[in-house]
């Protein structure tokens, strides 16, 4: 597959901006800044980054705990990420749900998610919408490999074949749910063979590479947005920091992470991809570099400028009026 | 009760009848409504409420599910994020122990938990309560759950003119309900208008008047009730009773008006006493009205057990007429 | 496989019984005697037969609200069942249960369950004990096509793989839950392919021949009973009377009962290849034919006999003292 | 507290090490008790709760399972019913909105409709409550939904002593238990027998004694309410503050005894207030000590909205210290 200039940037761009963001956000955290748990993506950037350039602003995702990249990955502002994750009254969700909860409605991001699992059946509803309302807009969820243990992913999958809703399950294979490693979670080698079991297609892809992330991606969104239904991606992915920013990480080495980092990081992936096939020079790197830390920074002044979300308005946000 | 509009001609229904009207009118009144669940299509569902919706809507707006609770009230708050009015059915309210996580963690917060950027416009509708020899897992009452959880409305209607207008109601709210139907109460019967029939949520109804003591109650044991109060009526004991129609949110003031005029407090519900839903009325009773009461405010609820098979049990462990009247009088006695 | 006149004539028996069973229940409901519904099990004897044939008394199966027949093969006391359909006190539950909850631990028989897919999850728990106690005790599940697609039927299969479990999974396809057609609730032809998204064996037998299913449930049984795990049996069968007694079965045609009736009777099934193979003669059958309904009418005296369930006991079994 | 035997040397322990310690010794004590539940084996549990006891125990003993909630709840009561003494973990209390249909209509009910031929000896260990900034999915009080449901028994503690010892009682108790432990409180510190410890399920403990009023509560607010009656006796209010431990069983007896000395309740819990437990003792209270009762009986709770993220509003929709010494103030006031 070829994939253009500008589009290679992009996704480059996109993957930085996950990286940075999250950096400053672990600072942000050890300044206690940011109350709560964080739990970061870095690592995983090519995941989000490659499937969701596919996507429009009025497609929908649901994601998970680990939100940050989906969110970024979904045009997200991050300015009012920052500010959420700082509690503040400019935040996404007002201070109300922090790293757990960003959503993003105007941009069809239908919420982080503290469930494992909680968002499966939430994406086939938005499906459901979709055909309903005889659009071609599609709906991506975005769940671990622990989630495909839940009994929302039998019952999503289910519902979402039977009716060939346009619906695209991308199952983050990032070696670990918590502490808990894959091999002892399943006793299947390959997980997208539960695809069968459901009459749907499953395809496993290197998640770390967002070539193959961005064409396995295009083809399940195009399909659903066709009508020909749902698709199971599994991507085999890796999480660099721990489950949550400061997990002493008993359950893994670090020659497993070094390794993982050294040889097979998605953005210098996509760097040595993107000069090899000429597409861009170094120079366009740096420029890029830039500009993310400087879109980050304006992210973070916004929220730290911001004022403390207000309690006064709890009540407004429980029941609509 | 209060109509949104002066009630044009009534025909008497049955309350399944009513609520199957409801769906109709909701249905033909606003494309975004759709409603789906175990068996509701060709075969009406199990208590025949969606009976003939199927034929009139067509098999995208009245689907059937799979057996996968969880998944399809979770489909539903998806598909109420995103634009539609899901009416989903769940056929016994004990399942909704299959089902919580997608009520709770996902409808009943989500609004809330994305600062007020989202609506989550579904009924879950579902039905409870003893009666048919259908033992402790197609029986239980378990509204005291729902009504415990912040973001969620909870209605329980006990007739069928409320039962259509709430629905309706229901539909329009721009909220996650929980409409609770009562299995013995499908084949009862009662005047309906037949023109478009909303009831506004939080609004009790004053079902029969009375200033000897106050019984709160809803859903079947309204209809026990005021069989009590006709009884103790014969004795000279005038009863006012109050079915509560929507226990989120909860008219307050009609039942401590009631409550004052009366100086005295009966609480009659089917699910289980301890923690049961008869205890948050009975406390804010006893915290608005502590003056007003002569005697201690009193529950009369199910037994701490869970509802056994067999008939001459079942009917032992949940307040039935005689009970009522044999509380009523104590309290005034 | 061959199988010796005893056991043929075991398997004969225990269908007949059932068959038997249900048509007496149902003439007791007809007479008001028995409250609330019954789910019968009439047309998948072979089932329940063939697998559970293979059970000791302290094997343990968990059972659905269709649950005479399993009830029935794990060798029940046919009076302390009808006791029960008639609230007694000499009922197996004490007329707390009914027919949706018929127990007998005794025979390990941990319930029928009126929780569609419910009762798989506990299977595993049973299988659970039986690894933890060092015993070659197992454990068999049965539920039908609907509970399949429940989560627990994904959360249990998964636990029960990962551990090596010794349970069996008996999925009964009855062609319908309530009145849903299998078509309508799976986006695959067959079930058993959902068993390699487990790691498990999944067979796809003839429910109807109790020959077939003798087999395959002696082969799964065995394989648990020797530590080697799971497996997933996906039985076709169908059930002669409605979802319920009573049901108006407005989703299927009368040709289509007359015709598994016809051809695919489990009883007829047993009856030619017994026959045929001259493990016994028509003077066999009739003998046992009349020693079911002595057994039956003895069981339905016994239960009309017995005094109601008492009330005042309802506390002490709620909690154990 | 009364202990089975005479308390041995005790040791300063945080709660999270008490409830280890408790594993512990009943893991030694009866080798049919096993624990599962996700990331407790080599990790320890999210709370570090079960630290130590793979090593101990082995992994047949000490097992992390998937994340697969309603699964290995039932997996426990599968287990439980055949023999086994199941304690398992769920991480947080708001995921029973997963595991509710094993919990109620499995492990709760299954001895009752086989008509006592069943027992489930098993415990649900979890934990709930707000304070680190966990927000709405994870910082639930669920106590309320357990509380309501005939066959389950609900222990909450509030010290590592009380902990200690009513884990050890409910691993030892013939029915299914629903021990919920609180997340601030793990990193508390107190005086734990070192030795065999068991606190019968079903006594309340008088924190404190005072004569002014009767302030009945559990975990966290526990400490929170000693802290207020701490300030309140600054200002010569004598409170008296009855930590239940167990709401089911609940030691009525202890609470009413009390409020009869005290002539005034206050419920202090931290779950919504709307349908929460503190309803079930301000109506027991009213119910039988209404001659006995100076004031309204009052309920102080959770606002009726989800847990919010930020620390600031977190606090907010809680009772804080302060909020419990001025609601006593102006009850006794
Ligand atoms: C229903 C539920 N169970 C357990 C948890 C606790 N928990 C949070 S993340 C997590 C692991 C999730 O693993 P996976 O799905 O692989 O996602 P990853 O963290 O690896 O991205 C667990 C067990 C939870 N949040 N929700
Ligand atoms: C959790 C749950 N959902 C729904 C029901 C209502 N219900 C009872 S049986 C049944 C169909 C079950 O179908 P299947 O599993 O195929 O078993 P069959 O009745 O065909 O034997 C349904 C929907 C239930 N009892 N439990
Ligand atoms: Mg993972
Ligand atoms: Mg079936």
């Amino acid at each position: 597959m070829n994939i253009a200039r500008d589009t290679a940037l992009e996704l480059y761009r996109v993957m930085g901006t996950i990286r940075r963001f999250e950096q400053r956000a672990e600072q942000l955290f050890g300044e206690n800044k940011i109350w709560g748990t964080i739990h970061n993506y870095s690592g995983q950037e090519a995941v989000a980054a490659g499937v969701s350039a596919h996507l429009r602003d009025d497609d929908w995702i649901t994601s998970t705990h680990r939100g940050h990249g989906h969110c970024i990955a979904k045009r997200a502002d991050l300015g009012k990420m920052f500010a959420e994750l700082l509690g503040r009254e400019t935040g996404y969700c007002r201070g109300r749900g922090g790293s757990m909860h960003i959503a993003d409605t105007s941009k069809g991001n239908l919420g982080a998610n503290g469930i494992v699992g909680g968002g499966i059946p939430i994406a086939v509803g938005a499906a459901l919408t979709a055909k309903q309302t005889k659009t071609d807009r599609v709906a991506v969820s975005y769940f671990g490999d622990g989630g495909a243990n839940q009994g929302t992913f039998h019952e999503g999958l289910n519902l979402a074949a039977i009716w060939a809703l346009p619906v695209v399950f991308v199952l983050e294979n990032n070696q670990y749910a918590e502490t808990n490693p894959v091999r002892d979670a399943f006793a299947v080698e390959d997980i997208a063979t539960r695809a069968a079991g459901y009459g749907m297609p499953g395809v496993t892809v290197n998640g770390q590479d967002v070539r193959e992330t961005y064409r396995a991606g295009g083809e399940a969104v195009a399909r659903a947005r066709r009508g020909d239904g749902p698709t199971l991606l599994v991507m085999d992915t890796y999480r660099y920091g721990g489950h949550y920013y400061g997990d002493p990480q008993v359950y893994r080495s670090k020659e497993e992470i070094e390794e993982w980092r050294a040889k097979r990081d998605p953005l210098a992936i996509a760097r040595d991809w993107i000069l090899t096939e000429k597409l861009a020079s170094p120079a366009d790197f740096d420029r890029i570099d830039t500009e993310v830390d400087a879109a980050v920074e304006r992210g973070v002044k916004f929220a730290e400028a911001s004022p403390p979300a207000s309690p006064i308005t709890l009540p407004e946000d429980v029941y609509a009026t | 009760m209060q109509l949104k509009e002066a009630p044009s001609a009534t025909r008497e229904m049955f309350y399944a009848e009513a609520l199957g009207d409801a769906l109709r009118q909701e249905l033909r009144r606003d494309e975004r409504v759709v409603i789906f669940g175990e068996d509701i299509a060709a075969h009406g569902g199990a208590f025949q409420v969606t009976a003939g919706l199927l034929k009139e809507f067509g098999k995208d707006r009245v689907k059937n599910t799979p057996i996968s609770e969880n998944g399809i009230v979770g489909m539903a708050v998806g598909a109420a994020l995103t634009g539609l009015r899901p009416v989903v059915e769940l056929m016994y309210v004990d399942f909704m122990g299959l089902a919580m996580d997608q009520i709770v963690n996902q409808a009943a917060q989500n609004r809330f938990m994305f600062g007020g950027q989202a609506r989550v416009p579904m009924v879950l509708r579902t039905q409870g309560g003893s009666g048919r020899g259908n033992a402790a897992q197609h029986s239980k009452s378990l509204e005291a759950w729902v009504a415990h959880v912040a973001g969620l409305k909870v209605v329980m209607p006990s007739t069928p003119a409320d039962a259509k207008g709430l629905l309706a109601a229901a539909i329009r709210d721009d909220n996650p309900v929980i409409f609770i139907e009562h299995k013995l109460l499908y084949r009862t019967k009662g005047e309906v208008p037949t023109g478009e029939h909303v009831v506004p949520l939080g609004v009790a109804d004053v079902k029969r008047e009375g200033s000897d003591l106050t019984i709160v109650t809803w859903s079947r044991e309204v209809l026990f009730s005021l069989d009590a109060a006709a009884k103790l009526a014969d004795e000279g004991i005038a009863a006012e009773v109050i079915d509560v129609r929507t226990l989120v949110p909860l008219d307050r003031e009609t039942i401590l008006r009631s409550v004052r005029k009366t100086h005295r407090l009966l609480v009659v519900h089917e699910a289980v006493k301890r923690a049961g839903y008869g205890a948050e009325i009975a406390s804010l009773v006893a915290e608005e009205a502590f003056d007003d009461l002569d005697a201690p405010p009193k529950r009369l609820a199910g037994l701490e057990t869970p509802i056994p098979y067999a008939q001459h049990l079942e009917k032992s462990v949940v307040p039935q007429v005689d009970d009522i009247v044999h509380a009523a009088k104590g309290l005034v006695g």
